[in-house]
């Protein structure tokens, strides 16, 4: 409340640790912004790169950054910060016999050195143009002695960064109290104004709601749609909607993995779900808010996310047809998976019912998902990808069309284009190279991207926020009115 | 009706016309129908008749314990002045274990399993009077060696469980007599028993009656036991009392043609015939449900003749001691000696 | 007595080892852990780095020895989700769950058994009748669906009662009740069944005729015996009601062992599982354990045997 | 006839022996039911076994009936042993009459079927031979055809021990083990049930064990007597012999205890101690010397062995040889 | 001798000599049970219900229509389109409700039947054999009761999936507990019944006795726990259901619609009532009918 000057926020899943290099979830990155700093920023609105823990850098050459840091600096603990503390965070994560969670967002670095106090060098093991916006991301620096003492466990429960908020209480994956960092430095974050932040796990999106209208939760997040439009007509409440990275879209067995004889080797096939889903429709009945309708295997504002492919549009005769010229005039039926948004992936197998593709809905748990679809893949799956928010088409394109264990395309031209694109320094070749990728994925409809997600957020009107596409709270933005 | 002590004279139990209906399911079951008779201090009443006769119901009716649903009415029933059918609840509590007190069939399902035997003995003695524990345990103590059992005062402490059925039936004869009642009743005490424990009970039961002068109550279906312990005797077939009288009366000259078939049945050893055919008496009880009216034994009876189904008259033999109820003249009786066999159901 | 209880246990140890094999077995086919403790979004390489660092490829029956050879000694191993121990994990979440356990207990008890009495002594009554229709109709309601309901009558419209939390001890009647209410039918039941059994039996009939109170043989004579069954349910109960409180806690967000089994199975969260129904199995084990040794006091047939 | 001295039924030293735990888990002690007991039934003959609750009559009829398996010692029939005979042709010879008639038959089967299942499990006859069978064997033990179709709940217990009987009866057995028969029945019923086991015997030339602990009974009926006690036979004797001078104090104590209806006699005293022993723990020496009224020190230490005589049997201190 | 009894046949004292068989009175008492008829009836209604569903069923229960999303019923200002309502995908309600009847009285009945099977014959067999066999079964029953079913339930459904035939088998394998309890109870009580002797006596073989005299005698028990089974293995789905693990969309399963329904429980209550008081009816339906049949076999069984 803002008598108390705390606010109650809810978390809907649990936190598995708070040590934001062992947890891969989006409340792990929430914290990891209030409690840590990069050493590069990015502006969630402008998407410029602003230094941070460091003030300058600069490319040394293909696979050398060096950095110069800010002096003056001190950990919530009182550790001064310097190159230290960066060489050891850098070496210490990029070893993966660390066992780092999210290996993807620490893999490209291969080493950190130090020059002096307040400059270092990282040494990254292959040309890789994404390296300041992971840095401006996941990449956070660590204290060196108390991390080198506690390990992530003794972070997790105690965690020590140098952000604009300190942990006061963790009590594992059940509540976080975060009170206000006074020291914080000159920050392109801002300097917080809240005292406290109370952060309870609740998973029930009912229980959050009647503890927000009990006034004991301030502010609510990820509502889903249909509440978010009930909470928004009563005047207590505030509800803002933003954009995420997150997309959603149906993987389809191209390269024939399920069996020689599956329908969607068929192109044809594939066309005929792409026009049998209104995508229109579930964008505006389901998701709502900021979602938009999209083509491409990516998320628009990603770099190299060309949008310029060819789309299909919702034409269930259309499809019929095709499936007809295909040779499955009677339809078929399909094992259908999914592993959330039950009610989205329901829709979208009403829709393919419709045409004739009779589907045998399957909801597993994302882990036995995963794994059918690295062992044997999946006829069709719906399936949705964050890209962690980097800003930057090779954290999902490139994630799934590298003939890796989860491409259902296997496509060896694609992965040969997107190599180029992930590797090279030049952001026109990228552009073209992504361009081409996309491009062929479309007209072949090895995927059927869908939508974007939205995410909603409700708060009462004390309160002043305003959400940023990328899906962080920020603390630090918000105030009391 | 000539006893010689004067106060012997005026009976402590009087019980006239005692009626006890029981609704049932199927329609009113007319258990007991018209019971009268008498019971005086010192006295011993057995009262004999097959199972299901409605023995242990008059039994209850008069300790006041035939539950919620069954109300039993009597023209009379006086306990030393007391009636019982008007009685309080909290009258019939006093009286009760105080006064008079009862014995059970089943010796092993008698005593609360959750408590020790001294327990149970001594709450009889405290539910009821000023006692302080420690009388009541001597009490226990000395009633326990009075009905035979060695180490009384170790068994006090003793579950039910850990007796067996013999001294179990005893623990439940030296709780009747805590208060020194004035009448005893019990209900098949030794049914459940061998025959060496039955004999041991009935004596110790029969000598503690007399030594005390308490009013005796004795059910049985056993016409052996009647014989041996009994003063009187009642006779009861399906709800009625048939025939009571004197005890050397009734054997030496049964009159109702059920008591003297009950008789005829029970082969008397050094009298039957070894290997002999016995007497029977055919057919079953019939259902007391619904209208009942007549003789109820016409159905297996041999005289039966169609004025059975009428009112049955009382006979009453000129020492007034013995009465039966049957149609026939006990004369009419007496020269039919036909042995009916089993073989005509 | 010794050697009963002896036994006893030696029964009890010899189940939950049983049951500990099973559990393991049964998430051991729930296919390859290295993915579920890599989590959502993380790529191939995370997975394979992950089987490797945790020795997945090892033979079940070895697995299942060391897992029990550590168990043994109060270490369950590390969850894969948080990496912390398991064993200090569920002891910060078992607090809520027995308190909660607890007072589901008592209150089913509190409310069944003199219901049950009272049914008893007025068999065919109102109040049997009533208690009756409660006994059919609780162990009818789906408690998932009594909790919503509670919560929107008692939380939303009428705004009595906090929906969640453990703050205070208004926040534990809701979740008592829904908890609570599934146990007491049986309870009743046993207790009014009992009671009718020990009414009609000939030593109660010996203490009436003794000329005890109505109360003093209801409550002395009767209850004494009847309740002895009832011991033994309420224990069973009770071990299953902290099986049950997964809906519970689910539902008023309560975070005890139950909300962590229902999240840790969603993660596939391998050891958190099979220690909780470990741990689950040792309540019930315990508790029917204690309440045979609280029986064999109460029932003198048994104490001297 | 050689079968004149071979008995048709026979138990040579037989001894039952059955564990029994005490409470939900405590130890298992053993319980001797029936030790060391030899008997023989000879053709046409009455044996009447008595002896107290408990002391392991049924054991012994369970035995003979092949229900259960001795611990030790041997069942003979016709001189042969009993486990190696077959045991549909040995249910052929040998039929049981239980106590209880009303545990006795299943309520859920009718009367008819309740009597033609010897038949059926000995695959005798076809349906229609079977229904000529019952009806003969129904009418034999008095009862009217038409009960073929009652179930056995809308019978009186009479009439169910007749269809006991009839049961037992159908396959023409030589021998019928009757298990105190009439001591659930009420005395009218109970005198038409041995008349007719009398009757039935001289017709067929069955051979009785009747087990009873009515002495009435067993002296109307038995051609000979034997007296249990404690799992042990103590005396054995022709009917005759044992009810006018019985020689163990354990059966003059039996004896003494029936009430007969003679008002003019009172109640006997048995002079029997109370001490019934526990089976599980049964006294040193002679199981009977803690209740007899008789008893010598030696009675306390040493167990009597059995003397063989012209009279029969018996077992006792008193009449050691 | 003038007047043989069995001659009298007029005498209203010999009437009721032979009562009704038991069939007769087993009859009697069954439609003499007021719970038990209307137990009875409302089962019978659902499962008409449930089998004329595409009979009876206003819409298809699987149609969409995003645009008439959660439209509410008739009495709350609804339409007669949908009688009952829409849900969040714009299916009607009624017709999800109906078919929904399917979903519960197929898994209740299939999953008593495995169970029911399992538990009989561990219970048969524990009663009759006695010895190590009954010592095994206990074991076992003790095992199994020491799992909380729940728990184990939902793991194991997490593991294999959630469709029809894993949730009817998980439950069909966990529910045997009641079923070998009161089997094993019920056949140790009949086994010392003296017909089972005598059939022994006769030469009956070990299966013609478990047939024909043990069977028949316990089967009244077993059709009572098989009813009880059944309400709560329906209970367990629709909790399994509402956990998410539990039969999968977008077969209308009951529990699961009140999960889906759970979601706008503050905003529209409905959508959880609706679903969960049918569930409720047709438990608690099962359940009168257990007790009726408990009370109307158990004095059978006494006598
Ligand atoms: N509470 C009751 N409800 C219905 N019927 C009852 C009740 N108590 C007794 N009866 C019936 O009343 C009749 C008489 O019963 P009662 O117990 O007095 O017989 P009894 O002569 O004592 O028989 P027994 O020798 O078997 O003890 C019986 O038919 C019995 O079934
Ligand atoms: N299956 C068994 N298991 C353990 N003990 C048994 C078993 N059957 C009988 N006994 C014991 O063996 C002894 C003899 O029992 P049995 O039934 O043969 O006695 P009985 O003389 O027939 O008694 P009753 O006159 O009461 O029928 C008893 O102490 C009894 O408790
Ligand atoms: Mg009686
Ligand atoms: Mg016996």
């Amino acid at each position: 409340d803002k008598s108390d000057g705390t606010l109650s926020v809810a978390f809907t899943k649990e936190l598995e640790n708070v040590d934001s290099y062992f947890n891969s979830s989006r409340e792990g990155v929430v914290l990891q912004r209030a409690v840590w700093d990069g050493l590069v920023y990015r502006d969630p609105v402008t998407s410029e790169y602003k230094g941070n823990l460091a003030t300058a850098w600069e490319w040394i050459d293909d696979v050398t950054l060096e950095f110069k840091l800010r002096e003056g600096v001190t950990f919530h603990n009182g550790e001064a910060f310097n190159a230290d503390d960066v060489v050891f965070t850098v070496n210490f994560v990029a070893d993966a016999e660390n066992g780092v969670k999210t290996q993807r967002n620490v893999s490209w670095m291969k080493s950190a050195e130090k020059i002096d106090d307040y400059t270092v060098r990282i040494n990254l093991k292959a040309p890789f143009p994404a390296a300041i916006e992971f840095l401006s991301g996941p990449v956070s620096m660590y204290p060196n002695e108390y991390y080198a003492e506690v390990g992530p466990k003794g972070m997790g429960l105690n965690p020590v960064g140098t952000g604009p908020y300190k942990v006061a209480e963790v009590i594992p994956g059940q509540r976080f109290v975060l009170e206000k960092n006074a020291g914080y430095h000159d920050s392109p974050k801002g300097q917080p104004s809240i005292e406290r932040v109370d952060i309870r796990t609740i998973p029930d999106i009912n229980t959050q709601i009647a503890e927000l209208f009990n006034g004991t939760l301030d502010l609510i997040w990820q509502t889903p749609a249909d509440q978010a439009e009930k909470l928004a007509q009563m005047d207590q409440f505030t509800v803002a909607n933003e954009s995420t990275m997150r997309i959603g879209y149906l993987t389809l067995d191209a390269a024939g993995r399920t069996g020689e004889d599956n329908p969607f080797t068929n192109l044809k096939v594939r066309q005929a779900v792409a026009h049998a889903i209104n995508r229109e429709a579930l964008v505006s009945a389901l998701l709502k808010g900021k979602s938009q309708v999209i083509s491409t295997a990516c998320f628009p504002s990603q770099f190299g996310c060309d949008q310029a492919v060819k789309s299909y549009d919702y034409d269930p005769e259309k499809a019929k047809a095709l499936l007809a010229e295909a040779g499955y005039e009677d339809g078929f039926t399909t094992e259908f998976y999914a592993y959330r948004n039950r009610d989205y992936a329901e829709a979208i197998s009403s829709y393919l019912n419709a045409v004739g593709i009779k589907t045998d809905f399957k909801m597993l748990k994302y882990s036995a998902l995963r794994e059918l679809r690295t062992a044997k893949g999946t006829p069709v799956s719906f399936q949705t990808w964050g890209s962690y928010s980097i800003n930057d088409t090779s954290a999902i394109t490139s994630q799934f069309f590298k003939l890796g264990a989860l491409d259902d395309a296997r496509d060896p031209e694609l992965r040969d284009w997107l190599d180029v694109a992930d590797s090279s320094t030049n952001p026109d070749t990228r552009k073209e190279f992504y361009s081409k990728a996309l491009n062929k994925i479309a007209d072949n409809a090895y995927w059927v991207p869908m939508f974007s997600y939205n995410t909603n957020y409700v708060y009462g009107n004390d309160i002043s926020y305003t959400p940023t596409p990328d899906e962080v709270l920020r603390f630090t933005t918000m105030t009391w009115n | 009706m000539s006893q010689n002590n004067f106060r012997q004279d005026i009976p402590l139990l009087s019980i006239d016309n005692l009626t006890i209906d029981i609704p049932t399911a199927a329609g009113t079951l007319h258990a007991v129908r018209g019971i009268s008779f008498d019971l005086k201090r010192g006295e011993t009443l057995c009262i004999v008749g097959e199972s299901g006769s409605g023995k242990s119901l008059t039994s209850l009716a008069l300790m006041g314990l035939l539950g919620k649903n069954i109300t039993p009415r009597a023209d009379k029933m006086e306990f030393d002045g007391v009636e019982l059918t008007t009685a309080s609840a909290r009258t019939m509590r006093n009286l009760r274990g105080a006064r008079m007190s009862m014995i059970f069939q089943e010796p092993m399902t008698s005593l609360n399993p959750a408590y020790t035997i001294g327990d149970q003995l001594m709450e009889a003695l405290t539910l009821h009077g000023s006692t302080n524990r420690k009388k009541a345990r001597a009490r226990a103590i000395e009633l326990l060696e009075k009905v035979g059992i060695t180490a009384a005062e170790s068994r006090l402490s003793q579950y039910p469980h850990q007796l067996s059925g013999g001294l179990r039936q005893r623990v439940m004869i030296a709780m009747a007599l805590m208060c020194e009642p004035e009448l005893i009743i019990a209900d098949e005490p030794t049914t459940a028993l061998d025959v060496t424990i039955q004999a041991q009970i009935l004596r110790l039961l029969a000598e503690l009656q007399r030594e005390m002068n308490m009013a005796m109550i004795l059910i049985t279906h056993d016409l052996g036991v009647v014989a041996r312990v009994a003063d009187k005797v009642a006779v009861m077939y399906a709800g009625e009392l048939v025939e009571t009288g004197p005890v050397d009366e009734i054997f030496a000259a049964p009159s109702h043609p059920y008591t003297r078939g009950l008789l005829r049945c029970i082969p008397l050893p050094g009298k039957t015939k070894r290997g002999s055919v016995l007497g029977t008496i055919p057919g079953i009880v019939p259902s007391l449900v619904g209208e009942v009216n007549g003789c109820t034994f016409r159905t297996r009876c041999e005289h039966a003749s169609p004025a059975c189904r009428g009112t049955i008259p009382l006979h009453t033999s000129p020492t007034g001691t013995h009465t039966f109820r049957c149609i026939h003249q006990p004369e009419d009786l007496e020269t039919d000696a036909v042995q009916s066999t089993g073989a005509n159901a | 007595m010794l050697n009963f209880i002896l036994k006893r246990l030696g029964l009890a140890f010899l189940v939950a080892l049983t049951v500990s094999f099973i559990s393991f077995s049964l998430l051991f086919l729930s296919g390859d852990p290295a993915i579920a403790l890599a989590g959502e979004g993380a790529t191939d390489q995370d997975v394979v780095a992950i089987r490797e660092l945790y020795g997945f490829d090892r033979p079940m029956l070895v697995q299942y020895a060391s897992w029990l050879v550590n168990a043994l000694s109060g270490d369950f191993g590390e969850s894969y989700y948080f990496k912390l121990p398991v064993s200090s994990l569920i002891a910060d979440r078992l607090s809520v769950t027995m308190l909660l356990g607890l007072c589901g207990i008592s209150f089913a008890l509190l409310t069944a058994v003199p219901l049950g009495v009272i049914a008893a002594i007025r068999p065919n009554s109102i109040i049997d009748r009533f208690a009756l229709f409660l006994s059919v109709a609780g162990q009818a309601m789906p408690s998932f669906w009594f909790g919503l309901i509670l919560i929107v009558a008692f939380s939303i419209k009428l705004r009595w009662l906090p929906p969640s939390g453990t703050d205070s001890w208004r926040h534990f009647i809701m979740p008592t009740v829904v908890l609570g209410y599934y146990a007491m039918p049986a309870i009743m039941r046993l207790t009014r069944a009992g009671m009718l059994d020990v009414l009609s039996s000939d030593y109660i009939r010996t203490a009436r005729a003794k000329g005890a109170s109505e109360m003093r043989v209801m409550f002395k004579h009767a209850l004494r015996n009847a309740i002895i069954p009832v011991v033994s349910l309420a224990a069973v109960q009770m071990g299953f009601m902290l099986g049950g409180s997964i809906v519970v806690e689910s539902i008023f967000a309560l975070h005890g062992a139950g909300y962590l089994a229902w999240e840790s199975i969603s993660r596939n969260d391998l050891p958190t599982v099979q220690a909780l129904i470990l741990v689950f199995s040792m309540f019930y084990i315990t508790f029917t354990f204690l309440a045979d040794v609280l029986n064999a006091w109460l029932d003198p047939r048994m104490r001297s045997s | 006839m050689s079968q004149s001295d071979t008995p048709v039924l026979e138990l040579r030293n037989v001894t039952k022996t059955y564990s029994v735990k005490q409470g939900l888990l405590g130890k298992s002690k053993p319980l001797t039911a029936i030790s060391d007991v030899s008997i023989k039934l000879a053709r046409g003959e009455v044996l009447g076994l008595v002896g107290e609750s408990g002391c392991g009559k049924s054991t012994l009829a369970n035995i003979l009936l092949g229900l259960e398996a001795p611990t030790s010692g041997e069942v003979l029939v016709d001189g042969q042993t009993l486990g190696g005979q077959d045991r549909l042709a040995l249910a052929r010879r040998i039929q049981p009459i239980f106590q209880d008639p009303y545990s006795s038959l299943n309520p859920r089967k009718n009367i008819y079927d309740i009597i033609a299942l010897p038949l059926r499990v000995h695959g005798i006859g076809d349906e229609a031979s079977r229904q000529k069978s019952v009806r003969e064997i129904l009418d034999i033990v008095g009862l009217p055809a038409r009960v073929m179709n009652n179930y056995p709940s809308q019978m009186s217990g009479g009439q169910r021990q007749r269809v006991a009987i009839a049961r037992a009866l159908i396959m023409k057995p030589e021998i019928v083990i009757c298990d105190e028969p009439t001591s659930a029945l009420d005395v009218s019923v109970q005198s038409q049930i041995l008349n007719l086991l009398n009757e039935l015997r001289q017709e067929f030339g069955l051979t009785y064990l009747f087990i009873s602990h009515n002495l009435a009974v067993i002296e109307h009926l038995a051609t000979r007597v034997a007296v249990m006690y404690l799992g042990r036979i103590v005396e054995e004797a022709s009917v005759g012999g044992l009810f006018d001078a019985a020689r163990h104090p354990y059966t003059d104590a039996l004896l003494k205890s029936v009430l007969t209806p003679e008002p003019e006699l009172g109640i006997p005293d048995t002079h029997l101690g109370m001490s019934y022993p526990n089976p599980i723990a049964p006294p040193e020496g002679c199981h009977f010397h803690p209740r007899c009224p008789a008893a010598s020190d030696l009675c306390k230490s040493k167990r009597p062995e059995p003397l063989f005589d012209p009279n029969g049997r018996i077992e006792c201190h008193l009449h050691s040889p | 001798m003038t007047l043989a009894p069995s001659t009298n046949s007029v005498d209203p004292l010999l009437q009721d000599i032979v009562g009704p068989t038991p069939g007769q009175q087993l009859r009697r008492r069954f439609f003499g049970h007021r719970g038990l008829m209307i137990g009875a009836s409302v089962v019978a209604v659902l499962l008409v219900i449930a089998l004329l569903a595409p009979v009876i069923a206003p819409h298809d229960p699987y149609a969409q229509d995003l645009l008439a999303r959660m439209k509410p019923p008739v009495f709350l200002g609804g339409t007669w389109e949908h009688i009952l309502g829409t849900d969040h995908l714009g299916r009607d309600y009624l017709s999800r409700l109906i078919y929904g009847a399917r979903v519960s009285l197929l898994i209740g009945f299939v999953a008593a039947l495995i169970s029911g099977t399992i538990g009989t014959a561990m219970g048969v067999a524990a009663g009759y054999f006695g010895g190590r066999t009954d010592a095994v079964v206990t074991f076992l029953i003790n095992v199994r009761l020491a799992m909380p079913v729940v728990l184990v339930a939902l793991a194991v459904v997490a593991i294999l999936g959630g469709s029809l035939q894993v949730v009817i088998g998980v439950l069909g394998l966990l529910l045997w507990d009641r079923f070998a309890v009161v089997m094993r109870a019920s056949t140790l009580q009949v086994r010392g019944r003296e017909y089972v002797s005598a059939a022994q006596a006769v030469g009956a073989s070990t299966p013609r006795i478990l047939l024909s005299e043990i069977m028949p005698n316990i089967l009244n028990n077993l059709i009572v726990v098989i009813t009880l089974e059944m309400a709560h293995a329906i209970l367990l789905e629709a909790t399994l259901s509402f956990l998410g693990l539990g039969v999968q969309p977008p077969t209308p399963s009951w529990g699961l619609m009140v999960s889906e329904g759970k979601n706008m429980m503050l905003f529209e209550p409905w959508l959880v009532l609706i679903p969960g008081a049918v569930l409720f009816v047709l438990v608690l339906a099962i359940n009168l009918m257990g007790d009726g049949l408990r009370d109307v076999t158990a004095p059978e069984n006494r006598s």
